[in-house]
């Protein structure tokens, strides 16, 4: 599997995507800081977006159909949308959880406790 | 006494050939000058008004250290006279270091505040003094002390704060009586007669 | 991360130079996106993983323009890249007071979450390489990748959001298998993203408004003294 | 220039595709340095010339032109300080990220008609989203000097670049819609000939919304009344307060290039790219006129025309910069909101309007562009579609496009 | 951003919790007029609080006026406002012919009132550049400065110094005006009237200026009364107080033969306002932008005045006169004057005890007062405002510190 003499394939970006998937989860669990949360979550979305590339990309299959046609471009760019519009709002909950217990430690956030 | 700065309605414009209005003889009979002001002032402030000079070039009026907050109250206060602006306080050392010249001075050492106040409607100035002990029941080292006039002039704020800091006098009921031109922890009065520089400051050579 | 070639490969294809350029760049940008990936879970301090992350989404923005998806790439560098993540930053910048900038997590769990994280991504590789159909090219060893159209256009997918799909097939232009005709475009989700977004930006900025509380009275340094010294 | 390589030089394919690759890498970079050397002097000069004395005239013969060069040199030699307590790595990377942010949005920048980095189809859109990526060098510069004036610096800037690029992305939107395409190149062709064909004269609308680009381009270039980030009076010099040597002149040429590039982008977007305002080439009888083929001679004459222009951008915001006093942070942002955004949103209804009730564009000289509408059959009837459509001149995008880049604003 | 609301300034709107900053605006700051420290409390961008620390160019002028003579005085004067040397030196000669009881010449007189009038329009100039840096547009300090030379150019011929003058001196004159000093001053004058225009189209009309300073830094007419300001500060606020004409008599007395009108707004009007641009429609009075339009339009009453000085100068035919001797006794007694200065009214107050040394020298500075009105002026403002308001002040560090 030299990338270097045969072409790309929807495999490789495949491993990509999984890379960037299993370290955003990583990221995710490790990380004790909220907005270090937040990153995870950005990694995953990547991941994801990867995916759906590669499989709706035209260039990578060769000669046969790609799978998704122009779904797979059209799926990603509704990802990165909502992406968006998802770091708002957890921005915005972050802040709100930072004025009220001047931590942004997740650990700490442990209000709902019995 | 009261000096009138111009004539009394000067016009907003000078006119070319104006006649200089004859300047306002001291014991003038305005309500604002002469000795129906005095009265009026001594009325006031029961045992304010100490002496006065009327012949000075700049006729003062002496007063007692204590009654200086009052005279200076019903001085801003009142509506016929309304000193509604405090130009300057400045402290005078009368103290003569070398003990011949002292003999034949004339007057024992003291400290002496001079208020210069000024009203913008009437546009005339007034000059109060008051004595002050050199140091507080002569203790060297510890300056005399003056009920502040802050609360009445805000510009007194600083000027006062400039006073205590040069000259060393503590005004009463300052808001924040710091030093102003000096670094904080400067030591001594320096417009006192008898200061000395001192040797070093945090190892600046002073002498 | 943004010199894509895919309008020079079918010039590169061409040259028999073995140097396959495509694969060149893919490699290049792959092991960017995800070593800065790792890295961001490595770095303790939360501004170097905001700047981690911003170099990787960088890079995956280059893969997408690698795989000939020009306009997604450009829209992840503007919207993902550009916009959400300075979004982020403001958030770094007013939480990251010192106490917060570099918080540890104790050791004994980053060990367990790797080895977690290490499990599920060889099950994804594994399936990864597994399907036939997506090693594609691979599998054919066709010459290259034959990319038929000459410059990739972002219209069709500009058409699809207005709901006329006009894609078909790429390669074999028949039309889509099932029912011949067209498929719907995506003119509906593309309205209800644009109505989604408002009511979260609204929600968003009313979540984090200023609310009135009792100030905390003058505390702090006493100005006279200036706090400075 | 490849073929020659490979088949005379005999050298391996790979390399020399490498060595073309740096080349033109260098070449922008060229550019990019030379453009701020010339433009230091050119700010010297003329903020003398407005401030009624000589500047520079002893470096270097009779104009002092060699005076950027000397400013280089002691650059280079100032030694690069770091505050303590500073964050090291994001310190020293900081300059270089809003660096390569102005220089890799050189590459979609069409200077004559086939001299273009990469023709991206999607190039403005490109361009400006690599702009708004300066603004992490800023950030990164201003949380990384660990001073409290700095990071005021930085967040002010951040706050001014991001909130000018809703009005920016805004103006840019009308010009794409008249040509239907983003790709700069087709842009810039579609106003081939006389003055009257450029996108300024086009209609009312679009000459308002030049006028609207230029101010948003300025601000978010930070420049003149809008330097928020280096406002003397308050900040000390804001982000790069604590830069010296070369890493403050990488911001410096970052400056200077990107706001080249905003004016680059206004000529190509409004003034007709590479057409000069006389079509000579044409006249001449070098080109057909249709853009197509052209000899080495015409790309100069375009080359010249764009470099021209975007000269002459750059010169009128020096001019601004020394004439106009600085704006308040909040006046700066209320600028934006309240009145670039409300202004370029209801000029490209009216662009759009007057689109749709003079489709050829009343002055548009030689109708050779199709009704958008048009392209939408073009797509549909052809059975092989796509393949058979792209085959013709480049094709024109549906305004749908136009939606997409409003929407994701 | 945090605005205090319903008045009580206990409940602060706060939308992110930014504790309060303690930002220091320090002596090497380059938009202070000279080494001023401002310590700002600020919370985001709202200053809450301001305090400035003064004193590190106090040289206790004071003290060294109890050792030498009066006439020695005079170089120590003129570097207290150095921006306007001749009208300090002025205040202080004035203040020794009083208790000297001293007339000078005709000649004298009419000289004074012209160098002193020529040295307002060199300060205002540096006040309106300054200003326009602080703002941060560079040009007009340029421009400023380039006609400020010419004025430097008069000065150095009448008296060989450009900054620090001692032209003015107890009893008179150092020296008499050179021949064609007059011609080319009158040169001056007339190139410079269509200058003034220029610097109104730079900033007084122009739109940004208007927004940074109009209705920013108001001071109430009373609070500046109460706070001892003075001079195009206390115009500003519309006080119709100008010393040239409420003075003591013997400061008046100098300007007998003179028509000047104060630049003040009454009733909504400043004299002659029909040559000038129009107050801005947001410009409230008491505002920078006021101050700021107080000093130009002294600047052209300057001119006028200069104007009449040359005439009556030219006009009187007696001798200038000589000051007085170094050494000269000064009777015993204590007298106070304060002179109309560009920056405000400086007043000087003198003891002397019968010998050549004064007992108490005292100076009492406009800028010292100016500045102690700042803390109220900047509270709730912007970050950005500090330098403006601060640059309206026209403040000179010297003069405060002395």
């Amino acid at each position: 599997m030299n990338l270097l003499s045969d072409p790309v394939g929807v495999s490789h970006y495949l491993i990509v995507g999984a890379i960037l998937f299993t370290t955003g989860i990583v990221c995710m669990v490790v990380k004790r800081n909220a907005l270090g949360v937040l990153m995870g979550i950005e990694l995953v979305l990547n991941g994801a977006n990867v995916n759906f590339v590669a499989f709706g990309s035209p260039v990578l299959r060769g000669e046969q159909a790609s799978i998704l046609g122009l779904d797979g471009q059209l799926m990603a760019l509704f990802v990165i949308l909502l992406a968006a519009a998802e770091a708002a709002v957890a921005l915005a909950i972050t802040l709100n959880f930072y004025n009220n217990h001047a931590t942004v430690d997740v650990d700490r956030a442990d209000d709902l406790k019995g | 006494m009261v000096r009138s700065g111009s004539c009394e309605a000067a016009a907003s414009v000078r006119l070319p050939t104006g006649v200089a209005c004859e300047t306002q003889q001291v014991m003038g009979d305005k309500n604002m000058r002469g000795p129906a002001f005095l009265e009026s002032l001594e009325a006031a402030v029961p045992g304010g008004v100490v002496g006065t000079n009327l012949e000075a070039i700049d006729p003062w009026v002496e007063v007692a250290p204590a009654a200086v907050a009052d005279v200076c109250r019903w001085l801003h206060d009142s509506p016929e006279t309304g000193f509604d602006s405090l130009q300057c306080i400045t402290a005078v050392d009368w103290f003569e270091p070398d003990p011949k010249k002292a003999a034949k001075a004339g007057w024992d050492p003291h400290l002496e505040l001079v208020y210069h106040l000024w009203s913008t409607r009437a546009r005339v100035s007034l000059v109060l003094k008051t004595k002050l002990p050199r140091w507080k029941d002569d203790q060297p080292g510890v300056p005399p002390e003056v009920a502040s006039v802050a609360g009445i002039w805000r510009t007194a704020d600083w000027h006062e704060r400039e006073v205590y800091d040069l000259s060393g006098v503590v005004f009463v009921g300052h808001p924040d009586l710091r030093r102003i031109l000096c670094p904080e922890d400067w030591e001594g009065f320096p417009l006192r007669k008898d200061y000395e520089m001192p040797l070093d400051y945090h190892g600046i050579r002073g002498r | 991360m943004s010199s894509s070639v895919a309008q020079l490969l079918p010039v590169l294809a061409a040259a028999e130079g073995g140097l396959n350029w495509h694969g060149f760049f893919f490699l290049l940008f792959a092991l960017l996106a995800c070593c800065l990936a790792v890295a961001v879970v490595l770095a303790d301090n939360v501004v170097r993983m905001a700047f981690y992350l911003v170099l990787s989404l960088g890079a995956t923005a280059g893969l997408f323009f690698l795989a000939g998806a020009e306009f997604v790439g450009a829209m992840q560098l503007m919207i993902y890249v550009g916009g959400t993540l300075v979004l982020l930053i403001f958030g770094v910048m007013l939480t990251a007071q010192e106490p917060f900038v570099s918080i540890k997590t104790p050791v004994r769990d980053k060990v367990l979450a790797g080895l977690v994280g290490g499990a599920l991504l060889a099950v994804l590789i594994q399936a990864a390489l597994s399907g036939p159909a997506w090693s594609g090219s691979a599998a054919e060893g066709g010459g290259g990748v034959a990319l038929a159209a000459g410059q990739p256009s972002a219209t069709p997918l500009g058409m699809a959001l207005v709901g006329i799909r006009v894609d078909g097939d790429v390669a074999s232009g028949e039309k889509s298998p099932e029912d011949g005709q067209v498929r719907s475009g995506y003119l509906l989700p593309f309205e209800i993203v644009s109505v989604h977004l408002l009511v979260v930006l609204v929600g968003a900025a009313y979540l984090a408004r200023s609310k009135r509380r009792k100030s905390s009275g003058g505390q702090g340094a006493d100005l006279s003294t200036g706090g400075m010294r | 220039m490849a073929e020659y390589l490979i088949q005379t030089v005999g050298l391996p394919g790979w390399l020399t595709w490498s060595l073309l690759a740096v080349l033109s890498a260098v070449l922008i970079l060229n550019l990019m340095a030379g453009g701020a050397l010339v433009f230091i002097w050119a700010e010297r000069k003329v903020s003398a010339r407005i401030q009624d004395r000589l500047g520079p005239t002893r470096t270097g013969g009779s104009f002092g032109w060699l005076q950027s060069l000397a400013d280089g040199i002691k650059l280079l030699a100032k030694e690069d300080l770091m505050p303590e307590g500073a964050d090291g790595m994001l310190f020293r990377v900081a300059p270089y990220v809003s660096f390569c942010a102005s220089f890799a949005a050189f590459i979609g920048l069409p200077f004559a008609f086939d001299m273009v980095g990469l023709r991206l189809n999607v190039g403005v859109f490109y361009v400006v989203a690599v702009l708004g990526l300066e603004v992490f060098g800023v950030i990164l510069a201003g949380y990384a000097s660990a001073s409290k004036w700095s990071l005021f610096g930085a967040m002010r800037e951040a706050a001014q670049v991001v909130s000018y690029e809703v009005p920016l992305g805004m103006c840019i939107v009308v010009p794409v819609m008249l040509a239907g395409t983003m790709d700069l190149v087709t842009i810039a062709e579609k106003q081939a000939g006389w003055f009257t064909n450029w996108y300024l004269f086009h209609d009312p609308f679009t000459f308002v919304v030049f006028w609207v680009y230029v101010t948003c381009a300025v601000a978010s270039v930070n420049r003149a009344p809008f330097d928020l980030a280096e406002a003397e009076s308050e900040l000390v010099a804001g982000f790069h307060t604590e830069y010296s040597g070369l890493r403050w002149s990488f911001f410096f040429m970052a400056e200077y290039s990107s706001m080249f590039l905003v004016s680059g982008l206004a000529a190509v977007l409004f003034l007709g790219g590479w057409n000069g305002p006389v079509p000579i080439a044409t006249l001449l009888g070098l080109s057909d006129g249709t853009g197509e083929s052209t000899g080495a001679i015409v790309r100069l004459l375009g080359l010249a025309n764009l470099l021209g222009k975007a000269t002459l951008g750059v010169l009128i915001m020096m001019w601004i910069r020394w004439t106009l006093p600085r704006l308040r942070i909040d006046q700066v942002m209320t600028t934006c909101l309240k009145y670039c955004t409300p202004i370029a949103a209801v000029m490209f209804a009216g662009a759009m309007t007057w689109l749709w009730v003079f489709p050829g564009g009343v002055l548009n000289l030689d109708d050779g562009s199709r009704r958008p509408g048009e392209i939408r059959e073009g797509w549909l009837e052809g059975p092989g579609g796509r393949s058979t459509a792209v085959s013709d001149a480049p094709v024109d995008d549906a305004p749908a496009l136009a939606e997409i880049a409003e929407v994701s604003k | 951003m945090s605005q205090v609301i319903d008045d009580d300034p206990r409940i602060i709107e706060f939308d992110v919790r930014t504790d309060e900053m303690l930002v220091n605006m320090g002596p090497q700051h380059p938009s202070t007029h000279g080494v001023l420290r401002l310590v700002l409390r600020t919370d985001g961008e709202i200053v809450s609080e301001i305090e400035p620390h003064i004193g590190y160019l106090h040289r206790c002028a004071e003290k060294i006026g109890e050792n030498i003579s009066a006439r020695q005085f005079i170089p120590y004067t003129d570097r207290m406002d150095y921006l306007a040397g001749m009208n300090m030196n002025l205040g202080w000669s004035l203040a020794v012919e009083k208790l000297m009881r001293l007339q000078v010449t005709e000649k004298a007189r009419h000289l004074r009132v012209l160098i002193s009038e020529m040295g307002r329009i060199a300060s205002h100039l540096v006040g309106m550049g300054a200003y326009g840096l602080d703002l941060g547009t560079f040009s007009p300090f340029l421009y400023a400065f380039r006609e400020r030379e010419k004025i430097l150019d008069l000065f150095e011929e009448a008296c060989g110094a450009r900054l620090t003058y001692s032209y003015i001196t107890v009893g008179g004159l150092t020296a008499d005006l050179p021949p064609g000093w007059l011609e080319r001053c009158e040169a001056f004058l007339e190139q410079f009237e269509p200058i003034i225009r220029e610097y109104h189209a730079l900033l007084t009309t122009n739109a940004i200026f208007v927004k940074r300073t109009a209705g920013i830094g108001v001071l109430s007419p009373d609070m500046a009364i109460n706070y001892g300001c003075s001079g195009p500060v206390l115009r500003g606020s519309g006080v119709d107080q100008d010393m040239r004409r409420d003075g003591e008599p013997i400061y008046t007395a100098m300007y007998d033969g003179y028509a000047f009108e104060v630049a003040v707004m009454k009733d909504g009007h400043y004299p002659r306002d029909h040559a000038y641009p129009a107050v801005p429609a947001d410009a409230v009075l008491g505002d920078c932008w006021h101050r700021f339009f107080v000093r130009m339009l002294e600047v052209v009453q300057s001119m006028d005045l200069v104007r009449q000085a040359i005439d009556q100068y030219s006009a009187c035919k007696g001798p200038l006169g000589e000051p007085v001797k170094v050494a000269e006794k000064i009777p015993a007694g204590d007298v106070y004057l304060e002179t109309e200065c560009p920056k405000g009214q400086m007043g000087f107050y003198l003891i002397g005890n019968g010998s050549a040394i004064p007992w108490r020298v005292r100076a009492r500075s406009s800028s010292f007062s100016n500045l102690s009105v700042l803390a109220e002026l900047c509270h709730g403002c912007l970050i950005a405002d500090v330098p403006a308001i601060v640059g309206s002040l026209d403040i000179v560090m010297g003069e405060i510190d002395r």
